[in-house]
């Protein structure tokens, strides 16, 4: 009977109630602040209510899906259709039941759980000869036309059920439960987080995030330091999850520099975040294979401020070049979109009896208005172009500046390059985090970085997560757990020694040298 | 310095973090004419720190060198004094995402502790949200609104000295979030309840012991919390080693004499140098921290 | 054929295990003239298997090949049919240790299930122990004895139908160690205790929920059971996988026409196959089991 | 308030008791009860009482150390010096104080607990100031010269402590359980069990047994199929802790081979076991640096059967080199043993807040009776290595079989060349077991067998172990834990193809071809 979080953005000025317990200091003075003023303003009304073309997450017991909020439109969830059209106009956290013809109508409460009554002691006289259920099929399938709801069904197959009373509790509960799963159709909206987006993404699409699991996410951006108000480098191929994150915990605040290779960056998963435009004033992209130029300062990022205005014409090529890319990359995308909603979509994350089925693309919240002009179209795309050149010569001078604050990478590229190239553009004093789903390339990265020199407090490590049922004398960890979250290595950068200084303290190699071999295996 | 903005440059007043080595640092508070013992020798903090860029390497008056890092609040936590039993990162992370906190958030705390959440909480709601934190012993939170002040954080946060499940965190339908680390967390539920806005919020309960959390779950579903969810969170560090493993020898017939001497326990050093296979392995430090504590979320809906 | 000793060559009546490939089996049971169905086709079990080795490739009417195995207890574990919830290896492995189980102990058992851990036992024990063991479902503990018997392990074992908490394992003071898999194993800890020899022994209780084991341990003391010890074991699998992980490509000027190229994502396939890097890996798979149950274990002292 | 286990041998004759209970069968018709009929002859007696010259394993809270029982010899033992004396004639399982002189007092009932009553709800009012115990170190120091028993002193610690009754119940338990560690020294006298040896061996020497921690070897026990009536090889350098757990499973009946390198086998905490004589008559020992000599038939082994009398000169020139070895390997031995014995004693298992520290050598146990006649030692020495001799070629014997029931393998040397030269010596369908520390070299062992063949059911498996506390309201996880308990890979053999058949079915390869890359990163 789970409801879910109802909040307007947090990032809204606080409130007179709690300036009046007691008299605090504004950071009004604070650049950024002032630099993200026009995010804040959005944020003034008191309660948000779900409105058309909202980014929202519906959620069934365990399962989530990410959907965008348009009137008239299909929605399948749970192998059922749906529109969200009533949901218009309610309060984030609200759920929902499905009608006859897929619309959904407000539940008035929540419903009285069905908790097993009379339970046998054990259950040593069942036998199970799969006669016990005195409805069939046919009994069930025409409840259901006879539009009777999900729990009164429920409650009709507990009653013809001849073992349902000699069952333990714990059959009992695991009966009500699968019972009310098939037949039971609550749904909650809820506003997307990256709470909600990274456990979705790791429950329905694992291999979009190279597994990255959701407190693996969680150690990256603490470890990183991501805060209001810094510049922190990006290179993930994780459907841009991993990016929104971060944008998430900045809030507006900084800038966001997001490396990419191919055509253009991924951002399917960002967009899901449903951040307000001026997040995306303070997001940047670079592509990978520029970087070398970058670095070397040959080509266009021969001097280190090139303003917009005055950019050669090589520059322009490739522009438009990558722009070609970009749109080719745009078609495949919503082709395999296409080819693949027809399959079957959705995955539940803690009761996975069934196994992880393929999920559709959530990117399906692309494909909206696409049918406008063609000339506007021309018109929008030559814009398009000027502004993305325009914006990655921006992205090149934050860049040059080699002062981020922060590095994170989860690719599934190999992590050494990576690093070694990235850390370039990060200040001394600041955390970095790679993220990988293999353990050995981190080895050769860590070892490769103490090569490298300017890195410190370098920790390779994994976390284990358990989740757990706690229920009056049933408590324990769940039965299925996930037994791969990936692997981080992290770290902090420092100036980085040109000439090798004589030995001493500070960073000793931190890898101990080989254990001298016993000489004798006899000393036991 | 503020541990919720980055800077650049070493200032007086400053708190930052001397490294020395691996896993050896400690935090030390900039003064203008102060001095600072390490076993490298004097830092003169006028001389050698003040004006320098955070992450320089400093030479040490005996020779000997440190890194100056700037205080994030993971280096504060590894490094700050402990009053209380404390928080570490990989539980403070998942409690941040599972909050769902982010700048704007506002969230009552309790205990302050040692402020190792504390600090991480502020960081995260900088520059527009608001920290309420609750400790019942005095003289700590006394202890934390004067580091707050030191770290240039404390128009982010309010510590107030109060017993949480007496008196509830002292503000009504303001938090987006309450977070609890007390010995009795379900008498405290309530109090949570209250604290967070109309609309609704996240709540999270750290515990030792399961019994605090069985309890802990009854209280939130008796108070309508719904998404209530226990796990658990362990920390496993790889150290990376070039480990040699030795070729046994089988007393190969081409070199039967050679073989004969690698058995002979004076030479197997040198033996084992030719016969070995050498390997990089993520290794397993043989103990580690083998649990914190449960954390227990919910959700509070407007309903 | 017997669980308890190994034998080399395949006889009728012998129970055997089908292996078909990667985690693929069954078992069979040998008869003169009978046949089994495979996915590669009939396997003649006078022609194909009685009279040829244990371990051999055998292969079948479609041309297919199998390897017939003799049934250990650990592949017995894996194949058996399920009539209860069952006890795996890993778990097995620490009971068997911990209850300090060796040819010629004396067990008590409940219940019996399905026969996993009961095999496993009778294996460690032979040929001069016993096990007793007992269970409430009838129909039940009447499969168990003939499986036993099928397996020519029936002189080691005695399987009994009756309540274990109300009327114990009916032998009093002749065991070694109690091993207990009921749902109110602290129900049966006294009626452990008298079936324990009077020097002493073991006892091992194996609950999911802690809850269980909470009342088990006060029990335990209760009964004045010392070394009262809780703990868990879970298996990590690794598939050992040979991965490639591509290089990015960072525009290296010296080859800048080719560079370009392969940003290009139709040609992308073929330049991640020149620019990529391979190696082994220990895999874990993406779900594993979370949780068996708690395994208490406790001393009975001679005092 | 710990004590222990007491029992005789279980590998006596099952009770007339049992035997009323219902008609049994027995097993004599097996040749192996035959076999071994010598050593269940030592069992007869009901209860076996702590005998002189016994194999014992010392127990204090969580810290065990096994012994030899010996009249008027001092041992070391949590940092006390003890006789065993007054144990000897008394029931395993006894605990002991230990009073003035270092003597052993059968203590009369387990002491009642001193459970904290009057607890604070909380510490918020405790400031330590150092100044909370009114007793000072000399009144400590002064009680205990005036022989007052260690209960008693934490008795009075916690009646002078002006802040215990302020501190909660936790802090108070804590407070009793670290000054009853220091005040209080009751032992117990356990049997030896590979259960006790095995949590001993890793809590105090983890180093002379690889890191092999217990539950592992319960792993590697149970995969092996270790059973009485088996032929089994055992290739360890754990100090003979394998080998002894491996007899211990087999309880006589059987026979093992263990392989070793260097100039002798190492059995050092195989005869912690105290096993009975006649279990050795079933052990053999071969050396690893004679087994290519073994496989390829050439010099002393080349015919398939070698009676003892019939020996050729080498190999009797090589088994006296070996013993040679063999008492050089044993001085070191004794040297280092007492090069150690000065130093810090003691580990605690689970309570490491003092970190883990060096150990002494168990094998102090060998020492004993060195004063014996030169010319007896001669002889003695002459007819060990005829004994020796005659035991290799009946081991060789055994191996050239090539059908052993089983293979352990847990040592410090590369697996992979060791499995694929001892698999060789085992029959078709049989299990084998191989412990590794590390991961990496298992991986590679894993594809060198796959390649070799006639091995199914390939597995590579770690196991995590929690241990728990379990009290009223205070049940956890225990906050220490063992990361690493080292890691196993073990199969089945199977008839090896010399020809490759055509495909088909059986034995796939297992391992998926690497997974294709997807063309677009792009397809978020």
């Amino acid at each position: 009977m789970s409801s879910a979080v109802l909040r307007p953005c947090a990032r809204c000025v606080l409130s007179s109630m709690r300036r009046a317990w007691r008299p605090r200091k504004y950071c009004v003075s604070h650049t950024w602040v002032v630099q993200a003023a026009g995010a804040v303003s959005r944020m003034a009304a008191p309660v948000q209510l779900i409105g058309e073309g909202d980014y929202v997450v519906l959620k069934r017991e365990d399962v989530f899906k990410a959907v965008q909020v348009q009137r008239r439109k299909k929605v399948i969830f749970e192998k059922q259709w749906i529109y969200l059209d009533n949901a218009i106009g309610k309060n984030y956290g609200t759920m929902f039941e499905i009608t006859g013809g897929g619309n959904l109508q407000m539940k008035s409460n929540i419903v009285a759980s069905a908790e097993p009554k009379e339970a046998g002691a054990d259950n040593r006289n069942i036998v199970d000869d799969g006669k016990s259920q005195k409805l069939t099929r046919e009994d069930i399938e025409a409840l259901k036309e006879k539009g009777i709801k999900g729990q009164e069904i429920v409650q009709q197959l507990i009653e013809n059920s001849t073992t349902f009373r000699d069952k333990t509790e714990f059959a009992q509960e695991k009966y009500i439960k699968k019972k009310k799963k098939k037949y039971e159709a609550n749904i909650t909206i809820l506003k997307p987080s990256t709470r909600i987006l990274a456990v979705m993404y790791y429950a329905r699409e694992p291999g979009k995030i190279c597994q990255l699991r959701y407190d693996t996410l969680a150690q990256m951006l603490t470890l990183g330091n991501i805060h209001a108000g810094s510049k922190v480098l990006v290179m993930e191929t994780c459907a841009g999850l991993v990016l929104g994150s971060v944008m998430e915990r900045m809030g507006g605040y900084g800038s966001v520099i997001q490396m990419y290779s191919g055509g253009g960056p991924v951002r399917a998963a960002t967009d899901c975040f449903g951040f307000p435009k001026s997040f995306y004033e303070t997001l940047y992209e670079f592509p990978l294979n520029k970087l070398e130029a970058l670095i070397s300062g040959t080509g266009s990022y021969s001097s280190r401020v090139i303003p917009a205005e005055e950019e050669p014409e090589k520059m322009d090529e490739e522009s438009s070049r990558s722009d070609n890319e970009k749109q080719k990359a745009t078609q495949d995308l919503v082709g395999d979109c296409l080819a693949e909603s027809t399959e079957s979509m959705e995955t539940s994350l803690a009761e996975s009896e069934e196994g992880v089925k393929r999920c559709e693309e959530v990117s399906e919240n692309h494909k909206g208005g696409q049918n406008v002009d063609k000339k506007q179209v021309a018109m929008e795309k030559k814009q398009k172009q000027d502004e993305r050149r325009k914006r990655e010569a921006e992205a090149a001078k934050l860049l040059q500046d080699r002062n981020a604050d922060g590095l994170i990478v989860a690719s599934r590229f190999h992590p050494t390059p990576l690093l070694l190239t990235l850390l370039e553009f990060v200040a001394p004093s600041r955390p970095f985090v790679v993220y990988c789903q293999y353990k050995e390339p981190l080895l050769e990265c860590y070892t490769k970085l103490r090569e490298r020199g300017g890195v410190i407090n370098l920790k390779l490590s994994e976390t284990w997560l358990r989740n757990y049922q706690v229920l009056p004398d049933r408590s324990h960890p769940k039965l299925v757990m996930s037994s791969g979250g990936g692997y981080i290595l992290h770290g902090i950068t420092v100036t980085r020694d040109t000439t090798k200084t004589n030995t001493s303290c500070s960073e000793r190699t931190e890898e101990p040298a080989p254990k001298k071999q016993k000489v004798a295996e006899d000393k036991s | 310095m503020s541990f919720a903005e980055y800077r650049e440059l070493i200032q007086d007043g400053d708190t930052a973090i001397v490294f020395l080595g691996h896993d050896s640092m400690f935090p030390v508070t900039i003064q203008q004419g102060g001095q600072t013992q390490t076993k490298y020798g004097v830092l003169r903090h006028s001389t050698d720190l003040i004006g320098k860029r955070y992450g320089s390497k400093v030479t040490c008056s005996k020779g000997g060198w440190v890194y100056i890092l700037y205080p994030t609040p993971e280096l504060w936590t590894m490094n700050l004094p402990h009053r209380t039993q404390i928080l570490y990162s990989t539980d403070i992370s998942m409690i941040t995402m599972m909050l769902e906190l982010k700048p704007g958030s506002v969230v009552c705390e309790s205990g302050t502790g040692s402020g190792s959440l504390s600090h991480a909480i502020i960081r995260t709601i900088a520059p527009t949200g608001h920290l309420y934190t609750v400790e019942f012993h005095q003289q700590r939170a006394e202890k934390a609104m004067e580091e707050f002040r030191q770290h240039n954080v404390d128009h982010l946060v309010t510590v107030k000295n109060q017993d949480v499940c007496k008196n509830g965190f002292g503000v009504s339908h303001v938090a987006d979030a309450v977070f609890l680390d007390i010995p009795s967390p379900w008498e405290a539920i309530g109090h949570a309840k209250d604290a967070l806005k109309i609309e609704g919020g996240r709540v999270c309960s750290f515990s030792p012991c399961i019994e605090q959390v069985q309890r802990t779950c009854l209280a939130l579903e008796e108070h309508g919390f719904t998404e209530i969810s226990t796990l658990e969170i362990l920390l496993r560090i790889y150290d990376v080693r070039t480990v040699s493993l030795q070729i046994p020898d089988f007393g190969k017939p081409v070199e039967e004499k050679e073989s004969f001497e690698s058995s002979d326990a004076s030479k197997q050093v040198s033996a084992s140098q030719q016969g070995s296979a050498l390997f990089k392995s993520g290794v397993s430090p043989r103990e580690s921290v083998g649990h914190t504590g449960y954390l227990t979320f919910a959700t509070k809906s407007l309903f």
